[in-house]
């Protein structure tokens, strides 16, 4: 009786987390301050974090809590400082982009029919892999946080390639910024571009 | 309960779009990027919505708890993010070149100085 | 270290050499540091391609977890052709980058230049090597990362709008294929190809696969410039440093139509792909509309990178029509050229790299007289152009041969005048070019430019001399990739 | 902003705990949530914290561009070496069983280690970026 009830409050939680994500994702389109849209997204990445908390992805949560509402607002941000905050109105509204997310997201929808029920215990993601790393990360690995487990052991290679991507951000940005102040790299490098 | 059972994807579809919609209709480029991020964000709430199990708990392993959510969805949206954190922040490395060398953020303005070359 | 750790190796040893390359502050170490890493890797690359002609395929299971619970590699013959051409493009191209790259980025650059470069043979040669659709993400990724960067690098600006459009179109593109490998995942439970395409018959109905099926051949379109989401090439192929230009035209688009195919061949299978989804009919028709799009486009440019990008596009468009036909003598077509394109692709670039170091410009008025001053660079453009044409004795020869063949074998003629059409329309955008450089008399006789530097004319000829060899000698390369296409399409000789 | 005695004083507060609290989700995401991308978010955090009080001038001081560069290429360099030791000892790469003696104390060390890679290149790439922004407005 106690699950049921808990169940139903999680579900409950679930509906109010989405609705509140429709609506900052409703006012990110309409709005065009971009300091607003920035403000939206944060807004957004968070609420998520806290849906990703009651579906039972603490990691997640945590991580997207400092990314999304972390780094990446802030670097929004610090972009919308130096490129300015207005966006220039539309003059006219879109068909084309309207026309292709319409048949993308009437795409997925379609697909959505044969999918197993969401949070079904018998689906097949919950029956094939997974359940291995759940039993046996006791005995192979030794530690209780399973996400820790698969993340630098069973699938540690994916987390190599991840950390060579963020490496590549890294190098991309100094490549393209630099570390130097631009005055002084303006004044020793005249070849900067036109 | 069988429409009950799917509506989670829906709205999570939804998200999708939007997102979609923000970096293919918007012509700023820094609103483009902010776009993909609501993109990517609604494709890591549909991971991990697979993940979830009725009843499960957060995959820590505890002696009181018989039923975990599935681990596996949680590893990939946690690699996913750090990806899309990383083309963030080029993306708008790119943005800030771009102001520089053309004075604006706006796509057609830039078109147009291009195209009087 | 035997042999058994060679595919780890394969992509292991650019992944460990970026961070080091990014720590020498000389742009001549960090070159050397690259040249000895990729020389390396094709030597794994040919290694590994001999392992598996003798031995069959070869799977390496990462932290030593089998798949599917670990991430496996599974190197057979297909892949193993790709990765030595990725590698053998990427040696020959950072053969010429020791001179060539000095003319483009400035030396403090340098350090930063290479370590992308090595990130992005990272990532293609990842791409091509894993077995595991989430892994496939990942080094996408970094392959897409790395080149944004480096397109970026160039001195004009227009590379950084070139750049920043390819990252929104790549990034969507990546995203479809996160949606879709999600979705493969969400119906099966696994991520490893191998198991995917054990389970994947016994849902053939389900619309979720179907779906799975349609957003991965979107996203995996959008990284190959499948036309019409080839709207991103052009422009990241004129503005990038030369020697990107012909590292990416030569390499990454090929990547990713190898990945296309091991997923409709490999994953789904042929007759989910052909039977359940009206795949055929729509890949024909895109095939035929990006070779005659593509080379009438490029016909009328008149920057030749530009040009040469729209003939990508067109070529692409070769690869696909194989692709469509559903056929073992289709699917050798498109991997036969693979190799070929990479071969003329990259010996244009280079030329035209040439070119532009010594006259300042790519514009095509800006060749005029170039065949008289720059005798050696103006026929490596010729060959290379014969080469695209598909003239007899040249790789491109080869390529559309085989491809007239499979379209004869399965019936569909009507293909053979698109075929025909993009030939002509080719000569007529290489003409454009060839009567610029030997029948224009330049417009300024100030000073004539000097013919390039020996060590910039040697690796383009060695690519133009492969087209020539490959255009002659066709055993080797024919054999390999019909025996790529008959593992692929599951037929066992 | 950068004149207010509350917030400078607050900042040099609040600095440690927040490098503190890092190094907690650094070491302890074997049994919590948390781990090296975490953690090297919280670090590079505290930095960009006073980096907005005290000015990026002060930042540069303590972590100069070529730390910087050395610590980036590190962190990638400990998580990529220990698959190359893996490999050594016998095993496929980032086999940590071959680490040690025990599997479980292989495994153990193993993430331990990678862990800490992600974090040192994780911190160093965030603050890297944002000091780079940062840069760009005088």
């Amino acid at each position: 009786m106690a699950g049921r009830v808990r169940t139903t409050v999680i579900e409950l939680i679930n509906i109010v987390l989405l609705g509140l994500l429709v609506i900052t994702a409703i006012a990110a389109i309409r709005l065009h301050d971009l300091f607003a849209v920035t403000i939206m997204f944060g807004i957004f990445s968070l609420l998520a974090a806290v849906l990703f908390v009651v579906l039972d992805a603490v990691d997640v949560a945590f991580t997207e809590a400092a990314v999304g509402v972390g780094i990446s607002t802030i670097l929004m941000l610090a972009t919308i400082g130096l490129v300015g905050r207005q966006e220039k109105q539309p003059t006219h509204r879109p068909l084309l982009p309207l026309i292709v997310v319409a048949v993308t997201g009437a795409a997925l929808v379609y697909g959505t029919f044969d999918m197993p029920h969401f949070a079904a215990p018998d689906a097949p993601i919950q029956q094939h892999v997974a359940p291995r790393y759940l039993e046996q990360s006791p005995n192979e690995i030794g530690i209780p946080n399973v996400v820790t487990a698969v993340l630098a052991s069973y699938r540690g290679y994916d987390t190599l390639g991840e950390l060579t991507v963020i490496f590549t951000a890294g190098i991309g940005v100094l490549a393209l910024l630099g570390l130097r102040r631009r005055r002084s790299r303006l004044a020793d490098s005249p070849e900067e571009e036109p | 309960m069988d429409m009950f059972a799917l509506y989670n994807y829906w709205v999570v579809i939804f998200l999708m779009m939007t997102g979609f919609y923000v970096v293919i209709a918007s012509g700023n480029l820094v609103k483009k990027i902010i776009g993909l991020n609501l993109f990517q964000a609604s494709v890591f709430i549909l991971y991990i919505s697979m993940g979830k199990v009725s009843g499960g708990a957060a995959p820590i392993l505890r002696e009181t708890v018989q039923t975990y959510s599935n681990p596996l969805p949680h590893v990939l949206i946690l690699t996913a993010i750090v990806v899309g954190v990383a083309t963030t922040a080029l993306g708008l490395a790119l943005v800030v070149r771009i102001k520089e060398a053309y004075g604006t953020a706006e796509e057609d303005e830039i078109h147009s100085q291009d195209e009087s070359l | 270290m035997t042999l058994t750790q060679l595919p780890a190796l394969q992509v292991i040893l650019p992944l460990i050499a970026a961070p080091v390359c990014l720590l020498l502050r000389s742009g001549r170490l960090a070159w050397l540091l690259s040249i000895l890493v990729s020389t390396t890797a094709l030597i794994i690359a040919v290694l590994l391609l001999r392992l598996v002609l003798e031995n069959g395929t070869v799977i390496y299971s990462y932290g030593g977890w089998a798949a599917p619970w670990g991430i496996e590699y599974r190197v057979d013959i297909a892949n193993a052709f790709v990765l030595a051409i990725v590698a053998g493009i990427s040696t020959v191209v950072l053969l010429f980058s020791r001179v060539g790259v000095s003319y483009e980025i400035k030396s403090s650059d340098q350090s930063l230049f290479y370590t992308a470069y090595l990130l992005c043979l990272t990532g293609l040669l990842g791409m091509t090597a894993t077995g595991d659709a989430f892994n496939l993400f990942v080094f996408l990724e970094i392959s897409s990362l790395s080149s944004y960067v480096l397109i970026a690098m160039g001195p004009d600006r227009r590379g950084l709008t070139a750049a920043y459009q390819y990252l929104i179109m790549g990034t969507i593109g990546a995203t479809f294929i996160l949606i879709a490998v999600g979705l493969l995942y969400m119906v099966t439970g696994t991520l490893n190809m191998a198991d995917l395409a054990n389970r994947l018959p016994a849902l053939a109905q389900s619309r979720t696969l179907r779906v799975a099926f349609a957003f991965l051949t979107v996203g995996i379109g959008l990284k190959l410039a499948l036309f019409p989401l080839h709207l991103w090439l052009p422009n990241a192929y004129a503005y990038a440093p030369h020697v990107v230009s012909a590292f990416l035209a030569a390499t990454a688009t090929k990547v990713a139509v190898y990945v296309l195919l091991r997923f409709m061949y490999g994953v789904f299978g042929s007759s989910f792909t052909f039977d359940s989804m009206p795949l055929q009919f729509i890949l024909m028709v895109l095939g035929a509309l990006a070779v005659l799009s593509g080379s009438t486009i490029a016909v009328f440019q008149h920057n030749i990178k530009r040009m040469l990008g729209y003939s990508s596009v067109a070529q692409i468009g070769y690869m696909i029509l194989g692709l469509s036909l559903a056929s073992v003598s289709g699917l050798t077509a498109t991997l036969v050229h693979i190799l070929n394109h990479a071969l003329m692709k990259g010996g244009l670039f280079l030329a035209v790299a040439c070119m532009a170091y010594q006259l300042g410009g790519v514009r095509l008025a800006d060749l005029a007289g170039t065949g008289q001053r720059m005798p050696w660079t103006s026929a490596a453009f010729v060959v290379g152009g014969l080469s695209l044409i598909g003239v007899p004795l040249t790789a491109g020869f080869i390529s559309k041969w085989m491809l007239v063949v499979a379209v004869l074998e399965t019936g569909w003629w009507p293909l053979l005048i698109v075929i025909a059409a993009g030939s002509l329309l080719t000569v007529a955008y290489i003409w454009r070019v060839i009567e610029m450089i030997y029948f224009r008399s330049a417009a300024t006789a100030d000073g004539p430019p000097q013919e390039a530097h020996w060590s910039l004319l040697a690796p383009v000829w060695l690519l133009i001399a492969a087209n020539i060899y490959f255009g002659i000698d066709t055993q080797w390369s024919v054999d390999v990739a019909r025996l790529a296409a008959q593992l692929l399409f599951g037929v066992h000789a | 902003m950068r004149d207010n005695p509350v917030l400078r004083v607050v900042t040099k507060i609040t600095i440690p705990i927040i490098l503190l609290f890092s190094l907690y989700v650094q070491f302890h995401g074997d049994y919590g949530p948390g781990g090296g991308f975490q953690a090297g978010v919280i670090f590079a955090a505290a930095f960009i914290l006073y980096a907005l009080v005290f000015g990026t001038q002060a930042v540069r001081i303590v972590v100069s561009p070529s730390i910087l560069r050395l610590l980036t290429a590190s962190g990638l360099l400990l998580f990529a070496g220990v698959g190359m030791v893996t490999m050594l000892l016998g095993g496929h790469y980032l086999d940590y069983d071959t680490l040690a003696q025990n599997p479980l104390h292989g495994q153990h060390l193993g993430i331990f280690l990678v862990e800490l890679g992600v974090g040192i290149t994780v911190a160093a790439v965030m603050i890297t970026v944002f000091l780079a922004f940062a840069g760009r407005r005088d």
